[in-house]
């Protein structure tokens, strides 16, 4: 079929040159390891799409707040409990009406819109719940990245050196993981007084045992490979080991258990501000918005809707890209 | 035959794994040879014997529960200060079984092939390294401008031969092959021996050849070693050992390797060994072979029999030949 | 280990009630109009104690007075009316008070005597109860000495003469007393059956005697618990109701579904639900006498400053922050005293007689502040409001953070939100610039309003002085004369909003859904919250 | 076998003792005291209270105190109920939380079980998908927001089951339900992904080798041998269906342990506050024990003799 | 032609991965006689695994697509049949013994329930029945005390008695076509030698016909009668043992044969091995695929996929050199050289 261009000739029947050098030829340019699972994250489109989305609330985050003229703070309760308004979508129910249909902003007599409506205060929620989600983002990945430190520290120690110090290292996280780590955190936070520091605090206190064992699992996986041994073998120190080796290649499950965790310390805090530990006013997370949604949602449903789905869009979205940044960094799938 | 110069010496070695409390793995129990210089020391066994465990406690990459390696005549296994020791790791360096795991995949060609030398090397350039480096790539048949892909991009076959290029970077003397083919192909088989034995040639290398394939191991070594269950059974120059086996293990052994010829095959008469090898935490007492043994007797039950020299330059620890 | 809920119990929402039970025999139905007269009603927590010795919260205090009770009882207009005495003669200088006690019955038929109102009151200084000190409120002979230690319980100023004839004895004359006697810690209680429970008195309703309107019939723990009539109660034919069950339900929320789903008759609304249901026929706002106020840290450079403390009270919308934030019918407050609790002998409200103090413009607001930084030597200064973890105290503190922020130049605050029990630390050991407090009266009389801000006064806890007022307040406590003793009271007041000590907020009213056919449901600003003897469903 | 649970439980006596001893220590630091809460407390009268609960004697008296007083049984007084031992505190609260637990677990593990096994059976399929999308959906609303929808739409508007209380059996189904749909998720995506690893072994080929039809292959062999690791969750499900109840018990008032904890620790009430600590630690170093009894008892491959696992 | 239990003709095999689309069986063509042994070699990666898997139809079906060809088994299309009809093919018609037998068991049932099944299943037994017929089958394939070892679990046995099990799982309703998918791959020689031995033994009983997959020219060379060499998804070469080892045409077969050590050659004589490695089977060149590593490849080969020749009855070869047009290419010297081998080996 491929072959109908050509007629078989006679002259075809030589001997070609045998380019042995060239067999040993790899095309394309060189494919690092991160290149390599990122191309392969870019096909998983669940993942990808997570990614995406994770990129554009961290912007709507970081920006969203400066969006319009509002502060996070500034009330005036003369706007107070508006609908949320949004020129041009008032199809999409995003009409200025409460829940009795009533159009409160020509009630009021008002002209500027809130796109996702105003609480008690008068202060816009737009700019509130864009605000909380950097709090609540800021909050899990500090406490993420505690966790990542002291895991991959003790982890890496109890891993790494083994035999007794193992062991008793072992034994310490076993106690650990023996506390409800629900009552610690709840002791913790009543003791530091409710704060973002101490949420924080508390959070990680029983937090970086998962990421530390983690990490020694992979450690005690990775030091049975021969490349480890080698290394040894080429006169490599410890020193060495560690950060050329080891730290390189656990990168990929730390990543994916960070990406776990960061979801998981967000729901906990948003738990946490239900129960009335959450932070200090006027400071607002996703889960004191929620909170306060939670106790009017029967008038101002929009006030716990829109925290509500930003919330739950995090955990979709990290979820979602954690794993598919476990299959994309797991060593199985390549070849 | 040439002048036998004796470049490392393993005397009664021992090594012990502790498993759980109270258990002991007795992966290697006491073995002996000596290996010549630029000869090719091939080591057979079946699967889980020890033979792994032997090369990386030469290699000191395992601590030896007792026993000597005396390398150049030194005894390796004694404490040396920092010099001393990297000077003895430099000369013995290794090639391993896989050639998925033996390289990290994080790391590139170049960076792997260089390691070694910054270690031993610290000051040489950054050029110079990269001479080095195109230069064993081009030695061990891969492209210069392979330095910079990283281990997945190659094939088996490729990255075993980084692996050897990896070794020889740090110009050893003498190189442990750790069952350097088993996990290749047969036609892919043949390019890394042939390569391992020219640079024998060229780079006047001893080996210590790990395998379980007997015909491979033939092909490659001088003398071979037979081990079985943490200890050696036989030693002999492979013409020897092939046509003149003398362990009943070495016989099972060898006439159990199916031979590429249907002819033979169809006539051939197999000694096939009943019964599987046993629990290595509870080896047999006496003579750990006797409970697959066809010819064991109850000498073998009671004692270990010894390891002698029973021609020259023929070792077996058999009871038959006392 | 149980489940907890116990079979056996009535089921609480049917409407077969009338085929179960033994206890009662017209079972729920008034038998002159046919309808049920059962009440469903919700408590936010369960009872803490059952013991009146012990009880020192709103829900005890409604259990107990409702199921026992004292000597006077507050009626539905929150007057002191006679219950188990029968008679009350003070003497002349009104110092001896003699009770002639009714013939009325304890639950297991035993009477009700002198003797069992003695043993109840002292046992209060025995056992450290909550509220000894409403005996010295109401001056109950040697109740300061025992509190001190200086004397032993049985020299409190009571004296049973017979079985049926009680003696109490003052320390001082009292106008007050039949209002303070009121209240819960002046209940009987039977010795011989408190000391046959031991250490299980009080813990179940089988552990307990009633001699009141209702006995507790049934008390689960944490869950609910009923009330039944008893029926041989002394007054039994005023009591109409038949059963009244309370719940344990602590989200708002939940309430508010729970008496949309019929379980409940009655819920308190929380702020935000009120623009839902404030035109349903069943919406009412109810006023409370407990008032929020700004606690001022009186020791402090700035907030010890008179001017910064008026620019404080006057740098804020009152009106707004009760109106929008509040949304529940609470009203501003610019006063101590509030507003329909107590009336002068010529039956004037207290609030009216001393209208509104520190009224103005935020221009005035800042002068003050001007004024007074300069007086302290800054052009600027910080301040932190602390608030306890409760819904509406933080909102109270984010309006007032950004009010004050906005509206006086000079002037920045912090918020620090604690837990209710460390605000309580915090402010007993005056560690805090401004505190959100609230306060809730004991009795009905201004006094439990402005007695606390003498010096050193053990409910001050601002660190608040002034020796012209404490004198008045002492003048007050000896005053015998009615019009005299108003008018020292209006007087009082006066002088403490010249110094500006508190800044006043807003005056307690709540929002609340009770079907209509519910009558004399008495809701009273102090003691027990609820009297339900006299109530009934039409 | 004896040896190892002997062993286990000495390690689980030795870490109840230090979870309730660092508590111990941890509520002392808790700011306030127990009796801060009637504002009308003269000092005299907490000097008395003090004195009557043995909180005037140094901390390190109080804990051997109480260590005392633990190994009898007695867990102390509560500071809240007047007189209310601790001991019948929790025992008249972990009947209904651990009934709407108990019930979330089955439920939520029968629910996630089904929806998990058909994810993986249809991979990639639409019924996949929408598994996935219900066990994503279900770990990312919070559980009140979940929970308060519940009670309005299902107890509310259409009725069908009592709203909140806790009056009798059909009471218990909705809390169990809200509290089940984290359960759910979890499970379903576990399984899932452990179906999905199961269905590409060796030993399901040789299976159906043998010609055995789909659906037995699937019950005798996937299933079994995915559901082994699933009772490894059990521990952490514990974990975070405790977690879960401490609101779904304040939102369907629902008298239980959770509930009982919250409000204990903001007023102090340090005998309560360890009670349930220690019931928690308990509960969970039972539960991730009986796990690995259990694990061993139903995966063959594990053998807990001699002391070590292999 | 009509001793054949099986023939496979034109079988099409690929799978859709994230790569593309990668063809892993491309036309192959085989047939199987009754109780004889064929023996398919090749590289790892070449498709034998994948051939055999879809003889049975047992691939996982996310991904895999017979394309096209047609299975014979007994002169009905095994491609035709339902899912239903299939299942009463496997384990009693056809059965297969995979390469790993660490994990070819099922790891929580125990070894007499997972021999058990197919016996219920294929035979109608009832428990009893297939007990008995369990434990003898065990001890058949010579695993001593069957009473006892059948109660338990896979871990308990060591590699080689594991291999005995799965074959004795295979053989359990005396199925006319035996499938070993590189039965001792995993195994060391000397547990090798006795699986070989006990599967030949066991073929002699039973008459079962065996298709035996194995990059092994040793193992090829001691069980099998026909030989089919696979490349890169296609039979290159078929024929006897004899032809294949002694004749071989094609180019692959030749360098199989040389880059092998022989035992009993001198070790002096170096080991010829193939150049390069496999081409990727989601980006096959056109022409032969094993023109890129040939020594003797031509024009032609890079451009047009050499034809089918028939060299003998038995003797098939694709290869550009049958044609008449080519070169003379002598077979080197040392392929032969196994002939000489044959002639000076005594033992
Ligand atoms: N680090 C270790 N700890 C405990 N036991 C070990 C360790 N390394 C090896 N062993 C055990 O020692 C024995 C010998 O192992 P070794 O790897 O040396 O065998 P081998 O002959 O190289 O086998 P193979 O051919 O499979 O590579 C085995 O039983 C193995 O389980
Ligand atoms: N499930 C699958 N999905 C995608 N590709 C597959 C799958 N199974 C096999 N392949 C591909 O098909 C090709 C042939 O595989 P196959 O397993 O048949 O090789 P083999 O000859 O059996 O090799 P080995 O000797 O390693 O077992 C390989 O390139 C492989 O990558
Ligand atoms: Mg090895
Ligand atoms: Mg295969």
């Amino acid at each position: 079929m491929r072959t109908e261009k050509k007629e078989i000739t006679n002259d075809m029947f030589v001997a070609a040159p045998l380019d042995s050098s060239k067999k040993e030829e790899i095309s394309g340019p060189p494919v690092t390891f991160w290149k390599e699972a990122w191309r392969r994250l870019r096909k998983n489109k669940g993942s990808y799409f997570g990614f995406i989305i994770i990129i554009v609330m961290t912007v709507l985050a970081l920006g969203g707040p400066f969006m319009n003229e509002y502060t996070h703070v500034e009330q005036d309760l003369m706007r107070s409990n508006l609908p949320p308004l949004v020129p041009g979508l008032e199809w999409l129910g995003l009409n200025g009406e409460d829940v009795n249909g009533v159009n409160q902003y020509e009630n009021r007599g008002i002209t500027q819109a809130s796109w996702f409506g105003t609480d008690e205060f008068g202060r816009d929620l737009w700019t509130r719940v864009w605000y909380a989600t950097q709090i609540s983002l800021f909050i899990a990945l500090v406490a993420a990245l505690l966790d990542l430190i002291i895991g991959v520290v003790y982890g890496g120690i109890s891993s790494f050196y083994g035999g007794r110090i193992d062991n008793v290292m072992q034994r310490i996280i076993e106690v650990l993981m023996g506390i409800p780590n629900l009552v610690v955190i709840i002791l913790f936070i009543m003791i530091l007084e409710p704060g973002i520091t101490s949420i924080i605090l508390a959070m990680v206190i029983t937090g970086w045992v998962g990421m530390s064992r983690v990490v020694r699992g992979q450690i005690l996986q990775l030091k049975g490979q021969e490349f480890i041994l080698a290394a040894r073998n080429l006169g490599s120190s410890n020193k060495k080991i560690i950060w050329q080796h080891l730290i390189p290649n656990v990168m990929g499950p730390i990543i994916v258990t960070l990406m776990f965790t960061i979801p998981t310390a967000i729901f906990f805090e948003a738990f946490l501000s239900f129960i009335g530990l959450g932070l200090q006013p006027p400071l607002a997370s996703l889960g004191v918005l929620i909170e306060d949604g939670y106790q009017s949602m029967r008038f101002f449903p929009y006030k716990l809707i829109y925290p509500a789905i930003v919330i739950s869009a995090i955990m979709i979205c990290f979820n979602v890209l954690a794993d598919g940044l476990r299959d994309a960094l797991d060593p199985k799938m390549r070849k | 035959m040439k002048e036998k110069v004796k470049l490392l010496e393993v005397k009664n070695l021992q090594k012990h794994f502790k498993i759980g409390k109270k258990q002991v793995l007795k992966a290697v129990d006491g073995i002996s040879f000596d290996i010549y210089k630029g000869e090719t020391l091939g080591l057979v066994g079946e699967s889980g014997c020890g033979k792994s465990t032997a090369g990386r406690t030469i290699n000191r990459l395992y601590a030896a529960t007792s026993g000597q390696v005396i390398y150049n005549g030194e005894d390796t296994q004694v404490k040396k200060s920092m010099k001393d020791t990297k000077e003895i790791n430099k000369k013995i360096q290794m090639i391993f079984q896989d050639p998925y795991s033996s390289l990290d995949p994080r790391m590139t060609v170049m960076e792997i092939i260089s390691e070694g030398i910054s270690n031993y090397s610290p000051h040489m350039g950054k050029k110079e390294k990269l001479t080095k480096v195109h230069d064993l790539l081009e030695l061990v048949g891969l492209n210069k401008n392979h330095a910079n892909r990283y281990p997945h991009e190659f094939s088996g076959g490729q990255r075993q031969r980084i692996g050897i290029a990896r070794a020889l970077a740090v110009e050893p003397e003498f190189i442990i092959a750790d069952e350097p083919i088993a996990a290749l192909d047969v036609s892919i088989q043949a390019q890394i021996v042939n390569l391992l034995k020219e640079l024998q040639l060229d780079k006047k290398l001893t080996y210590l050849f790990i395998a379980h394939d007997l015909s491979m191991v033939k092909h490659i070594s001088d003398r071979i070693a037979v081990m079985y269950m943490g200890n050696l059974v036989e030693l002999a120059d492979s013409g020897e050992l092939y046509s003149e086996p003398l362990h009943p293990y070495t016989q099972a052994l060898l006439s159990a390797i199916p031979l590429p010829n249907p002819e033979i095959e169809r006539s051939r008469e197999r000694i096939i060994l009943t019964g599987d090898i046993p629990d290595p935490i509870n080896p047999p007492s006496g003579c750990r072979f006797r409970t697959r043994c066809p010819v064991a007797m109850d000498v073998c039950a009671k004692v270990v029999p010894e390891w002698q020299e029973v021609k020259q330059d023929h070792f077996v620890a058999c009871h038959l030949y006392r | 280990v149980g489940c907890n809920f116990d079979d056996s119990a009535d089921e609480v929402d049917s409407d077969t009630t009338t085929e179960d039970g033994t206890e009662s025999e017209s079972e729920g139905v008034d038998t002159e109009t046919g309808t049920e007269q059962v009440l469903n009603l919700s408590e936010n927590s369960e009872i803490p104690t059952m013991d009146s010795v012990h009880a020192h919260d709103g829900v005890s205090f409604t259990a107990l007075t409702n199921t026992t009770e004292g000597l006077y009882r507050l009626g539905v207009e929150h007057d002191a009316v006679l219950a188990i005495a029968d008679d009350h003669q003070p003497s002349e200088d009104g110092l001896v008070h003699t009770f002639t006690l009714r013939d009325a019955n304890w639950s297991n038929g035993e009477p009700v005597t002198a003797d069992d109102f003695v043993y109840g009151w002292q046992r209060i200084f025995e056992d450290t109860g909550h509220y000894a000190n409403m005996f010295e409120t109401a001056k109950i002979l040697n109740a300061t000495e025992i509190l001190n230690g200086e004397k032993s319980a049985d020299e409190l100023g009571v004296e049973a003469i017979d079985e049926k004839t009680l003696e109490v004895t003052l320390s001082g004359p009292n106008p007050l007393l039949a209002q303070n006697l009121t209240f819960p810690s002046f209940l009987p209680q039977n010795q011989e059956f408190v000391e046959s429970q031991g250490d299980q008195y009080a813990l179940e309703a089988s552990n307990l005697l009633f001699n009141g309107p209702f006995i507790m019939s049934e008390w689960k723990h944490d869950q609910s618990w009923q009330y039944k009539k008893n029926p041989d109660y002394w007054d039994a034919e005023a009591v109409k109701l038949e059963e009244i069950n309370v719940f344990v339900v602590k989200e708002s929320s939940t309430e508010l579904n729970l008496y949309e789903t019929n379980e409940l008759d009655r819920v308190e609304l929380s702020a935000s639900s009120v623009d839902q249901y404030q035109d349903d026929e069943n919406f009412s706002l109810v006023d409370d006498a407990e008032i929020r106020f700004l606690r001022f840290n009186h020791n402090l450079e700035d907030l010890g400053n008179e001017n910064i403390r008026r620019a404080i009270d006057l740098g804020w919308d009152k009106v707004a922050h009760a109106d929008v934030i509040l949304n529940n019918g609470s009203k501003p407050l610019y006063g101590l005293v509030p507003e329909g609790f107590s009336t002068s002998p010529d039956d004037t409200d207290f609030r009216d007689l001393n209208g509104a103090f520190n009224q103005g413009n935020y221009e005035e607001a800042q002068a003050f502040l001007d004024e007074g930084l300069k007086e302290i030597g800054k052009d600027s200064t910080t301040i932190s409001i602390m608030s306890s973890d409760d819904e509406s105290m933080m909102k109270t503190a984010e309006y007032l953070k950004d009010q004050l922020e906005t509206n006086l130049s000079g002037l920045t605050v912090e918020i620090n939100v604690v837990p209710f029990e460390q605000r309580l630390e915090l402010e007993k050991s005056i560690e805090y610039g401004i505190s959100i407090s609230s306060w809730g009266p004991d009795y009905i009389d201004p006094m439990t309003y402005l007695g606390m801000w003498v010096t050193e006064g053990s409910a001050n806890r601002m660190g608040y002085s002034n020796p012209e007022f404490d004198a008045l307040i002492d003048e007050i406590n000896n005053e015998q004369d009615p019009a005299a003793r108003y008018e020292m009271m209006l007087e009082a007041e006066k002088l403490l909003f010249e110094d500006a000590a508190i800044g006043p907020a807003y005056q307690v009213t709540n929002a609340v859904l009770q079907r209509t056919n519910i009558k004399d449901l008495a809701y009273h600003p102090s003691g027990a919250e609820f009297t339900f003897k006299w109530a009934y469903i039409e | 076998m004896k040896g190892y649970i002997f062993q286990r439980i000495g390690y689980m006596l030795i870490t109840l003792f230090i979870v309730i001893s660092v508590t111990f220590f941890l509520v002392k630091l808790l700011p306030g005291t127990p009796f801060s809460n009637p504002e009308k407390l003269s000092e005299q009268q907490l000097v008395l209270m003090n004195e009557k609960y043995g909180l005037d004697k140094p901390a390190a008296i109080q804990y051997v105190k109480y260590i005392g007083n633990l190994v009898t049984g007695d867990l102390g007084l509560s500071y809240q109920y007047d007189g209310r031992s601790v001991n019948s505190i929790l025992s008249s609260r972990i009947g209904p939380s651990a009934l709407i637990g108990f019930q979330a677990l089955i439920i939520g593990t029968l629910i996630g079980l089904i929806l998990g096994i058909i994810s993986a059976l249809k991979h990639n399929s639409f019924l996949d998908y929408g598994s996935v999308f219900i066990a994503v959906l279900g770990m990312s609303i919070p559980s009140f927001v979940f929970a308060a929808l519940m009670q309005y739409y299902i107890g509310v508007k259409l009725g069908w089951l009592p709203a909140a209380l806790w009056q009798g059996y059909e009471y218990t189904m909705m809390p169990s339900i809200a509290l089940s749909v984290m359960v759910v998720a979890t499970v379903a995506r576990f399984i899932r992904t452990e179906m999905l690893e199961v269905l590409g072994q060796d030993y399901i080929i040789t299976a159906k080798a043998k010609g055995l039809t789909e659906s037995a292959v699937v019950i005798k062999h996937v299933i079994r041998n995915a559901l082994i690791p699933v009772v490894t969750m059990l521990g952490p499900l514990a974990v975070a269906i405790m977690t879960g109840t401490l609101v779904i018990e304040k939102i369907f008032a629902v008298p239980g342990l959770g509930e009982q904890f919250t409000k204990s620790v903001l007023v102090n009430d340090y005998s309560v506050i360890m009670g349930i600590t220690l019931m928690y630690s308990a509960l969970f170093i039972g539960v991730v024990f009986l796990v690995d009894i259990l694990y061993g008892m139903i995966d063959p491959r594990i053998s807990l003799k001699g002391g070590h696992k292999q | 032609m009509t001793d054949n239990i099986l023939a496979v003709d034109q079988l099409h095999v690929s799978f859709q991965t994230h790569e593309g689309e990668v063809k892993a069986a491309r036309g192959i063509s085989f047939d199987l006689k009754k109780g004889e042994t064929l023996a398919i070699v090749g590289e790892s990666g070449s498709g034998k695994s994948v051939a055999a898997k879809s003889l049975l139809r047992v691939l996982p079906k996310q991904n895999s697509i017979i394309k096209q060809g047609e299975v014979l088994y007994d002169g009905k299309d095994l491609l035709k049949y339902s899912e239903k009809e299939m299942q009463k093919i496997r384990g009693s018609e056809i059965s297969m013994v995979f390469q790993d037998p660490m994990t070819s068991l099922n790891p929580t049932m125990t070894i007499g329930k997972q021999i058990m099944e197919g016996l219920k299943k294929h035979q109608q037994m009832g428990k009893r029945e297939a007990l008995k017929e369990a434990k003898e089958l065990l001890r058949l394939v010579g695993i001593p005390n069957a009473e006892e070892r059948m109660k338990e679990h896979p871990h308990q046995f060591s590699g080689g008695m594991r291999q005995r099990v799965v074959i004795a799982i295979a053989l359990a309703c005396k199925p006319k076509v035996l499938i070993a998918d590189e039965p001792t791959t995993a195994l060391d020689v000397t547990i090798q030698a006795q699986i070989l031995d006990l599967m030949k033994d066991l073929q002699k009983k039973t008459g079962t016909a065996i298709i035996i997959i194995t990059h092994d020219l040793g193992v090829v060379a001691n069980m099998a009668q026909r030989v089919a060499v696979m490349y890169a998804g296609e039979i290159i070469e078929t024929g006897t043992a004899d032809e294949i080892f002694f004749e071989p045409k094609h180019p692959y077969t030749w360098g199989l044969l040389l880059s092998m050590p022989k035992l009993y050659a001198d070790r002096s004589v170096p080991l010829i091995p193939i150049a390069g490695t496999p081409p990727d089977l989601g980006q096959l060149p056109d022409g032969c695929p094993f023109a890129a590593r040939c020594p003797h490849v031509m024009k032609v080969c890079h451009d047009f996929t050499p034809a089918n020749t028939i060299i003998s009855d038995t003797h098939t070869v694709s290869c550009w050199l049958e044609d008449e047009r080519a070169p003379r290419v002598d077979r080197p010297h040392d392929v032969g050289g196994l002939i000489d081998e044959r002639k000076s080996k005594t033992t």
